[in-house]
C-alpha cells in the first residue's frame, strides 16, 4: 500500500475509521461530513448520520453542500424539524457520537467558533458562531473533533468557550452535570489526541505514517504532551482511498 | 384568512422601519426574493431574526437595513464568512450592529415558545460555555419536581415572519416539504407573517413530509417563482453553488458590493 | 436496534411486575392485542399511563393488573363511561385503583418533557381548576424573564411504552400514519418500546402525514394483525363500533365480566 | 314552518346558530360535533374545525364517532400531532371558540366532569375527567357550552372545578390572568344562558320557542336569573332540520 495521497486524506481517513458500525453520529458540514460518509461506504454500513437540519438517517449518495443538502432529505428514514431534532433526538443523549469541526481548540478539549480575539464586542476575527455544537458537544456519548493542526487553532486556552470540552481539566463536566462525555478523540492532519485519562488534557497518542513528531509539537499552540506507547497510524488503504476519492468526486 | 399580493405590495404593508423580522429557512427554502424585496423598499433598524444567517442576511446587514441580529450561525454555507456581517461587527459599517447570539438549540427553543404562547422555554444548553455572559436572554432555571438546574431562553415573537414554500392554494393554505427548519415555529410565533411560494395552484395534493399551515394563521401569500434562488426549492430547483461561492467574491469588498446593491435597488453610481 | 418477537416473547421480556407502562393511542390505532397479551401473562402492580384510557385499560383494571393509572380523560369514547374503572375507584374492586389525573395539555407535555430529556414542562394549564389540589405532580412556576406565573408539570419516563402502528420493516422502522396521537412522545420517553404492527414489509414507502420511528429508538416490534381491534387502522380496518357498545354490557358487571376475563385467559370457571 | 322537532333538535339548532363563519372552532365530541357540523352545513362553510386528535380544519361528510375517528383525518387541511395542537394552536389563543359539553355546570359557568360528590377520593360517581377542557376553557377566545337543563346538571356550585368558567363571578378570570373570555353562551334543551354583563352569573336570555318559563327555572338548580329582555329562539327551520337529520343519518 504505497499509494500517494494528502495529509488531508489521511485526516479524513483517520476520523472515518473512528466511528464504529451500528452506531449514531450527529455530524457537522465540512470535515466531519466527508468522513462520516466515508466510514458509512467502508467499515460502518449501519452508521445512523443525523444532521442538525431534521435529517435521521442520511444516506447521501455524495457529499452534500450545507447541513440542509436536499440530498440529506431525499435518502433519510425520517426528516423533521429542527426544534425536533435537538429536543427528542440530541438532547435526551440518544446521539452516539458528536462530530465537529473547530476554528480554535484548546488543550483540554474547548472549542472556540464565535470570536478570535479577546474582546467579545471588538473581536480580532468573528467567526459563525455556536450553531449546534455546545448541545452536541454536551449531550452526545462522546465527541470526536476533525481539524488540521497548526499553532493558531491549536492554542493553551481558547478565546472563547463556544462549545464545552474538558473546561479546565478532568471532573469539570461531572461538575456541570454534562451528561456525555466531552471529547474523546481528535483528528487532525498530522495524528490523533486523545483526552490523558488523569488530567483530560490533550495528548499525542498517534502520529500519521511518515509524519515527524517534532512536526507534531511545533503545530501545536502549547507544551504537547506524548503518549509513551505513540502509536502509528496505518497509511491509507487503498480500497479508503478510492472510496475517499469517489466521494469527492461524486461530488464535484 | 391570508391575503394573496404581490411581493412588492406584501414587503410594503407587512414589514415596517424599527420592526423585528424573521426571514427563516435552513439551507433549503430560503425567502431570498423577500429579503431583497426588504433592501428595495430601504428598510432601516430592522431587528433582524435568524437562526442561520447567510447571504440575504449579509445582503440586508451591508444595505445597512438591520440595526441588530438575533442568530446562532452566521456563514456562507459551505463556502466560508460573511464578509458584510463581519465588516458591521468589527467596523461598524455601514452601520453598527448589535448582536444577540445563542445556539441553535436556544433559538429552535426560542421559536417554540413563541409559538406556544409561553414566554420562555427550558432546555439542557450553553452548559460551560461563555455564551450566557454575552448574551442576557440565556438564564437558570431550577425544576420544581427535581431542584435540577437547567437553562431558560425567552420566546421570540417577531413582529413579522418571511418564509417560502412550495405551493399554496388559492385560499392561502400553504404547503412546503423537505427540509422544512423551524419555518411552522417561525410564523406561528410571530404577529404577521408573508409566504412565498413557488407557485399558487388549485389544490394541495398530499405529499409525504409536507407541513401544512392553514391560511388562518398566515397574513399574505406572495407567488414568487425562484424566490428562494440561489437556495433551494425540493421539487422546482436545486441549490445554485455558484452563486454562494460567487457572493464571497462580491461580500468581501464594500466597493464591490455597493455596485451589486446599487444593480439591486436600481440606483446609477 | 429493534428486535423482532413475537407479541407473547415480547410482553414477556419487557413488561414487568410493578413497572410504569403506556400503551398509547388516541381513538386510533389502540394497541389492545398487547394490553390484553398483559392480562394473559397476568402482570400486577403496573402503573398505567394514557391520556385517554378506554375499554383495554377498563380491562386491565378489571383484571386486577394495575395498582395505579395515570391519565386525563377515561372513558369509552362516544359510548360512555369505564365501568371497571369506576368500579375500582369507588369500590376498589378488584384491587385498589390510585389515580394521578390531569388534563390532556398536561399529560401531552409530560410526555414531550419526557422524550426531550427534560425533568418537566412549562405550560399554561390548570388554572383556576381544582386539579392541582389533587394532583401532586402540578406545580407553579416563573418565567425567569418576565415574572409571570405559569404551571409545571414533570416529565413522564414510561419503563415501556406500547403503541401499535401500520408496518415495520425488516429492520424494525416503524412507520404510522393518520391520527398519530402521542405516540412518537410516548416511544421516546420510554426506557423500553413495544411496538405491534399490522405488517411487515420489505420497503417503507414514503406516505404523506407518515410518522417514523427509526428502529435505533425501538426496542421491539411485533407483527399483529388486527392488533388494534375494535379500534381502527387507518388503510386497513375501520373502528368496530358495535364492540365499544358491547363492552358497555361486559363492563358493566362484575360477572359478565369476569366471565369475559376467564375466556380472555383460557380460564375454565 | 311548524314542523314537528324535538327538544334536541331545538338544541343542536341553536347551538349550531351560535357559530359565526370563517371562525374557528375546537371542538368537544357529542352534542359540540353536531352543532359544529350542523353549523358548516348550514350557515358556516368556513367554520374552522378542531378536533384534539389533532386535525386541523376537519370537514367530515358524516358525525364522527369518535374525536379521533379516521373520517376528521382524512378530511383535514393538516393532522398535527396531540402535544402540537394543544401547545402550537389552543394554548396560544389562535382559536376563537372552544365548544364544550358537561356533566355538571354551576351559575357561574365551571365544568365539573371529574366526579359527583363532595370527596374527590371517594365519589359518589366518578366520572371521565378532564380531557383537554381546562385549556379550552382557559385559552380559546370564548367558550360556548351545550347541555341538557336539569337540576342535576344545573348546580348552585360544581362538585369539582374541571374548568374554569367565571369562578365566583366577574373579575375572577382576569385577576387569573386567563386570556379568553370564558363561557358566553350556554345552550341548553329548553334555552339560552348568558352571563350577566355586570356579575358573570349564567342568566337566561332566551326560551326556545314553546318552552314555559317556569320549566326553565323548574330545570335549574340555582335561583334563576332572567333577562329583562327575554327572546324567543325561533324554531329550526325546515332546512335546518333537513341538514340535521341527513347528518344523522349519515352517521347511523
Amino acid at each position: 500500500m504505497s499509494a500517494q495521497y494528502s495529509a488531508d486524506e489521511m485526516m479524513s481517513v483517520a476520523a472515518a475509521r473512528a466511528l464504529g458500525d451500528g452506531t449514531s453520529c450527529f455530524v457537522g458540514i465540512g470535515l466531519p461530513s466527508k468522513a462520516a460518509n466515508l466510514a458509512r461506504r467502508a467499515h460502518a454500513p449501519n452508521l445512523t448520520l443525523i444532521y442538525e437540519s431534521g435529517c435521521l438517517g442520511a444516506k447521501p449518495s455524495r457529499l452534500p453542500l450545507s447541513i440542509g443538502d436536499g440530498e440529506l432529505a431525499d435518502t433519510a428514514d425520517a426528516v423533521i424539524s429542527v426544534p425536533e431534532v435537538f429536543n427528542y433526538w440530541l438532547q435526551p443523549g440518544r446521539i452516539d457520537v458528536g462530530f465537529l469541526g473547530a476554528a480554535q481548540l484548546d488543550k483540554f478539549g474547548n472549542i472556540n467558533t464565535t470570536v478570535i480575539g479577546s474582546d467579545y464586542h471588538d473581536p480580532k476575527v468573528r467567526l459563525p458562531g455556536a450553531g449546534g455544537a455546545p448541545e452536541i458537544a454536551a449531550s452526545c456519548g462522546e465527541v470526536f473533533i476533525v481539524l488540521r493542526q497548526n499553532p493558531r487553532a491549536f492554542v493553551e486556552k481558547v478565546d472563547f468557550v463556544t462549545s464545552f470540552g474538558h473546561g479546565t481539566g478532568k471532573g469539570d463536566r461531572a461538575r456541570l452535570g454534562l451528561p456525555g462525555r466531552g471529547p474523546t478523540l481528535v483528528v487532525t492532519d498530522l495524528g490523533l489526541l486523545r483526552p490523558d485519562p488523569e488530567t483530560s488534557e490533550l495528548t499525542l497518542t498517534e502520529l500519521h505514517t511518515g509524519v515527524d513528531l517534532d512536526r507534531a509539537i511545533a503545530a501545536t499552540g502549547w507544551k504537547l504532551k506524548v503518549s509513551d506507547d505513540l502509536a502509528t497510524t496505518p497509511a491509507p488503504t487503498a480500497q479508503e482511498l478510492t472510496l475517499l476519492r469517489d466521494l469527492e468526486k461524486a461530488s464535484a | 384568512m391570508a391575503e394573496l399580493l404581490s411581493l412588492e405590495e406584501a414587503v410594503d404593508r407587512l414589514v415596517h422601519d424599527g420592526d423585528t423580522v424573521a426571514l427563516e429557512g435552513f439551507t433549503h427554502l430560503i425567502p431570498v426574493a423577500a429579503g431583497q424585496e426588504i433592501i428595495r423598499q430601504r428598510r432601516r433598524d430592522l431587528t433582524l431574526v435568524r437562526m442561520t444567517p447567510d447571504i440575504v442576511y449579509d445582503q440586508l446587514i451591508g444595505a445597512g437595513c438591520a440595526r441588530k441580529l438575533v442568530f446562532s450561525w452566521g456563514g456562507n454555507p459551505g463556502v466560508g464568512s460573511l464578509h458584510r456581517f463581519r465588516d458591521a461587527v468589527q467596523h461598524d459599517w455601514p452601520v453598527p450592529l448589535e448582536i444577540e447570539e445563542h445556539s441553535h438549540a436556544g433559538m429552535a427553543n426560542r421559536y417554540v415558545a413563541g409559538a406556544s404562547g409561553l414566554p420562555f422555554a427550558v432546555l439542557r444548553g450553553y452548559t460551560g460555555t461563555d455564551l450566557p455572559a454575552q448574551t442576557a436572554t440565556i438564564k437558570p432555571i431550577t425544576c420544581p419536581f427535581t431542584g435540577e438546574q437547567l437553562t431558560a431562553v425567552p420566546a421570540l415573537n417577531p413582529d413579522v415572519s418571511i418564509v417560502h414554500a412550495q405551493r399554496a392554494d388559492r385560499s392561502g393554505n400553504v404547503q412546503m416539504w423537505g427540509i422544512t427548519g423551524v419555518q411552522k415555529e417561525a410564523v406561528l410565533a410571530a404577529k404577521r407573517s408573508l409566504v412565498t411560494v413557488e407557485e399558487i395552484v388549485d389544490e394541495l395534493e398530499p405529499r409525504p413530509g409536507a407541513v401544512v399551515l392553514p391560511a388562518w394563521v398566515v397574513t399574505a401569500v406572495a407567488e414568487v417563482p425562484g424566490g428562494a434562488k440561489p437556495s433551494y426549492a425540493a421539487g422546482y430547483y436545486e441549490r445554485d453553488n455558484a452563486a454562494y461561492q460567487a457572493w464571497d467574491e462580491v461580500g468581501r469588498d464594500r466597493e464591490e458590493f455597493t455596485k451589486w446593491l446599487n444593480e439591486l435597488t436600481g440606483v446609477t453610481a
